[in-house]
């Protein structure tokens, strides 16, 4: 997969179709959140989501302040844990990618790594506690090892964003450890966790933001 | 839900506008979401900051004033606000002593505390942290650590404002805020969901609503199902069940004093509260206990939820004195 | 409509005891159902009395206090007490310069009060009376000494606790409440009906509910159906109706100064009045009206009713100075 | 009608049959009190009664303690407008048999009249705006004007109590123009008015009270 790189504007459709989806499906993350949570996860990802987009339309200087950026709306959307978590991957991300123009692969799945590890700063939660973690973790791990592999970059996405969407099915199985819904132990089996599904959503929208259509490749 | 809004979209900004210009001599709203004093603590003090979602008037904002605290940081609708606002709220209350942030424990306010905490610290401000935690059916005595924080940020909120006012050092501010922290358990009880102010959709499961005769003992400050369903009992039963739950957990002897706090969750009334309170006092009293102080009120809401929080703290000399120590704030004045 | 109570036959006498329970450092049960001061007022001093029913929690008792209330005489549950508790509650707060009793505009008050001040000057006590009845949809400007009493109550008591706190004759007390009652306006809206907690029996005519989306202006603190009834309004809209049909009643000019209160009925959420307030600041200021005090919250409720009631009252100097002066109640305290 | 007196206990045995018929309709009432007013006059009226009831069944010293009981319960059972009123109701009965063992029916009627004269003290309300009063004052003029004619008091009493229900049963075309209900106007015509029902209960239960088999006549 080496060859390929990805500049600001990639990264900008990138994540403008991840939000997309994200807001897109609003109404389900609050319905789940609703159910054993507090009922405002899709509020809190519509809003967050929408200004996020809004940004993304604007020129950037380079990726870092694009992603401090999101990070920024993110934080600020006021939007409680799932906020403030995902603020905290973006800010992450933007580290491990000071000073640059470009991505290339490599860059780039070690800038999602750093922006999990990042969020692990703010949180205990694993993969298995019915988080958001449940996605990250798994798609996060595909990222990293296939940036070695001689697969495309939307190849590498696909097979983030179907272990993203694993991760969050299988969280309906789950017991939730974690966030609001961690009190209502086995109650909350039989039903997807809302953050979880954001960051498949998230990496869905990833996928699609990456295919070729809108990739300029400069092989 | 019929509600008196406008744009759902609006609904925090527009409510915090409005409590700013209800209490322009207490407090004032600074940028988007802090909630400072209207003339700030003279410098040389501890400041006093906390953070939480908004949707739970008075709680959190309401208690922002002289003897309580410098800055509250709002948030969305039941949704913490972000680190950075909060790391701000920090500088700015640190009146070159140091600052204590009190963190209701809920997973967005832990993230954003915590988020605060470094960037302030990074900055170089002096910064420690309370976390209250003291809801006892989300924290068993073997997890205490794990109970969401409640009404009883109201105590922390009070004993580490008089204690700042009074001039001690961030690390004594610091300890008795943790003391009063140790010594307090809540538990809630709901009859009513509440629903989401934006949406008004009801929180909680669909397929299992609350029954009409049924109440919900646990059930959390933002409408999260509880862990204890069962018959709706008359209130002096519930008041029996529930205080027996606290003294056993917090391990109260006769003999003792003790604070009791009962909180209405927003559609229960005061004559309610009274009546609970009423049972309380006598069962007390039968177990030799003595109410030392009480507070009965709505101190943090969650829209038209209808229940209560009964809190319970153990009380020595000094976190007495300064529970007695003056304050004035808009939801809070003691003379 | 789901309550914690026990029996509803003692919901009074519980409510009363609790209270008292809940506030022992300022307020006494005496008897059945006079709540008096912990420390009563210095004789040498007139004496302030209300009576009216309950049910409607913190009002009227929970303004009892230094530099408010000396009793407060409670009925049954939305029903007056009877004339003669009343006439040993005058007796009882004269401490040799007179009693002012203030009576609000509802028919069993009117009844009882009366009664109580005729037995009162029989046994030789100094008494004069002061009504409120600043609610203008029940007392439209010809006839606006017909108007409901409603949250106008709370100035009044505050301005005549405070003359009377003064050590001012019993004149210059029963002039100022006078000047207080006079210079106010309220007016209420529902968006849903309150129940009678001892039956649980929704208030308002059967064959004509309040619908999902409409509100109610006028409809009074017991529930009692009011006269304006249209479409779900937003909270600006509603505040833009309400501030203006006040202004007109009051009469109120550019340039002048006003006392708002903002007094949920139960089941509104603070979020809701701050956000009426917020635009109720923005129409005054539009018109040069300037806000000098405010009040938002809960001062007298009716279960779970759904709505506000708004007050104005023109102020002068010396109502705003007795206002600012200092008062120590359960639900009240200006330091 | 000359001739005949009522001693306490026939007092005593009027009263309680007309608190009897109070109390046992004590759900209308409130039903009434709910559409135009607070939904609590059956509750005042069902608390009052009872005790009174109560009462009743106690020996009592003569008349006007009987009466005077009578008035301190009702106005001590804090039960708003309709229990104040009919407090000082038996009030002014009671001043009017001050010293009285036994009262002939001239004596009677004019304790009636007392009675309606004390409640009026505390209400400027009159027949015709639909009140207990559009009850009240009519029974009472049967009664001042009856005793003067050769019937027993039984019958004077039952046609006091047709006068009292008519009344009540007038309230419905009127509209409320004293009390709660004042305020909604017309929208309370077509529902009686739950006090001047009350009224009407109370003689309905005066004239079975003194039907021949409680009453001991003295001819
Ligand atoms: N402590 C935590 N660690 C990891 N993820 C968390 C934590 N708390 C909450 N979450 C995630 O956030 C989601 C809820 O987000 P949201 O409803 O927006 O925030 P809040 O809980 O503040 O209302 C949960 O479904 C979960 O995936
Ligand atoms: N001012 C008044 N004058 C005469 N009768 C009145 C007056 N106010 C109320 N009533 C009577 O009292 C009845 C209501 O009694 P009740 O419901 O017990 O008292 P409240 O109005 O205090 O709740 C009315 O139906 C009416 O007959
Ligand atoms: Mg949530
Ligand atoms: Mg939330
Ligand atoms: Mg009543
Ligand atoms: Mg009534």
């Amino acid at each position: 997969m080496s060859g390929t790189h990805l500049a600001v504007a990639e990264i900008q459709s990138m994540l403008d179709a991840g939000f997309s989806e994200v807001v897109q499906n609003h109404a389900q993350l609050t319905e789940l959140d609703s159910i054993s949570g507090d009922g405002d996860h899709g509020i809190a990802m519509l809003r967050a989501g929408e200004s996020v987009r809004a940004l993304l339309r604007e020129p950037a200087k380079n990726i870092a302040s694009v992603l401090v950026a999101v990070s920024g709306l993110l934080l600020s959307s006021d939007g409680g844990a799932s906020s403030a978590l995902l603020g905290s991957f973006f800010l992450g991300m933007a580290d491990a990618c000071a000073g640059k123009n470009e991505l290339d692969w490599a860059e780039m799945s070690s800038a999602f790594h750093a922006g999990l590890q990042k969020l692990r700063c703010y949180t205990e939660a694993k993969a298995g506690d019915k988080t958001m973690l449940d996605a990250l973790e798994p798609a996060v791990a595909v990222l990293v090892s296939s940036h070695t592999c001689n697969l495309t970059i939307e190849a590498v996405m696909a097979l983030a964003a179907r272990a993203a969407r694993n991760g969050a099915l299988q969280t309906k199985e789950m017991p939730a450890r974690f966030g609001r819904a961690q009190h209502l132990g086995n109650r909350t089996i039989g039903w997807q966790d809302p953050g979880a599904t954001t960051i498949a959503l998230l990496f869905r929208g990833f996928e699609k933001g990456l295919q070729p259509k809108e990739h300029h490749s400069r092989g | 839900m019929k509600k008196f809004i406008n744009n759902p979209a609006n609904l925090v900004g527009e409510l915090l506008e409005g409590f700013a210009l209800a209490f322009p001599e207490k407090i004032k709203l600074r940028g988007k979401n802090l909630i400072i004093r209207a003339t700030p603590k003279q410098p040389g003090k501890v400041g006093v900051v906390t953070l939480g979602g908004s949707g739970h008037e008075p709680g959190l904002s309401g208690f922002v004033g002289e003897g309580l605290l410098d800055i509250s940081v709002a948030g969305g609708i039941f949704a913490a606000p972000g680190g950075p606002a909060v790391a701000d709220a920090i500088k700015l209350a640190d009146g070159g002593c140091g600052v204590l942030l009190i963190i209701l424990n809920h997973a967005g306010d832990i993230v954003s505390g915590n988020m605060a905490v470094d960037l302030a610290r990074r900055k170089g401000t002096t910064i420690e942290s309370v976390l209250t935690h003291e809801d006892i059916s989300t924290g068993p005595k073997h997890r205490h650590e794990n109970g969401r924080g409640l009404v009883g940020f109201l105590p922390v909120f009070k004993i580490a404002g008089a204690a700042a006012e009074q001039g001690m050092n961030l690390a004594a501010v610091r300890a008795i805020a943790e003391r009063m922290s140790a010594n307090m358990r809540t538990l809630a009880v709901a009859i009513r969901a509440a629903t989401h102010p934006a949406t008004g959709a009801v929180i909680g499961d669909p397929t299992n609503p609350l029954g009409d005769s049924e109440m919900e003992i646990g059930m959390g400050q933002h409408g999260e199902a509880g862990v204890g369903r069962s018959a709706l009992k008359s209130a002096d039963e519930t008041a029996a069940i529930m205080l027996d739950a606290l003294l056993d957990h917090l391990d109260v002897k006769a003999g003792e004093e003790l604070l009791v706090i009962v909180n209405g969750s927003g559609a229960t009334t005061l004559m309610e509260l009274f009546i609970v309170f009423r049972r309380i006092s006598q069962l007390l009293l039968e177990k030799n206990i003595h109410i030392t102080r009480s507070l009965v009120g709505e101190y943090i809401t969650t829209q038209e939820q209808a229940g209560f929080q009964l809190c319970i703290a153990r009380m020595d000399g000094q976190l007495l004195r300064l529970w007695d120590a003056p304050c004035d704030s808009p939801y809070w004045v003691v003379r």
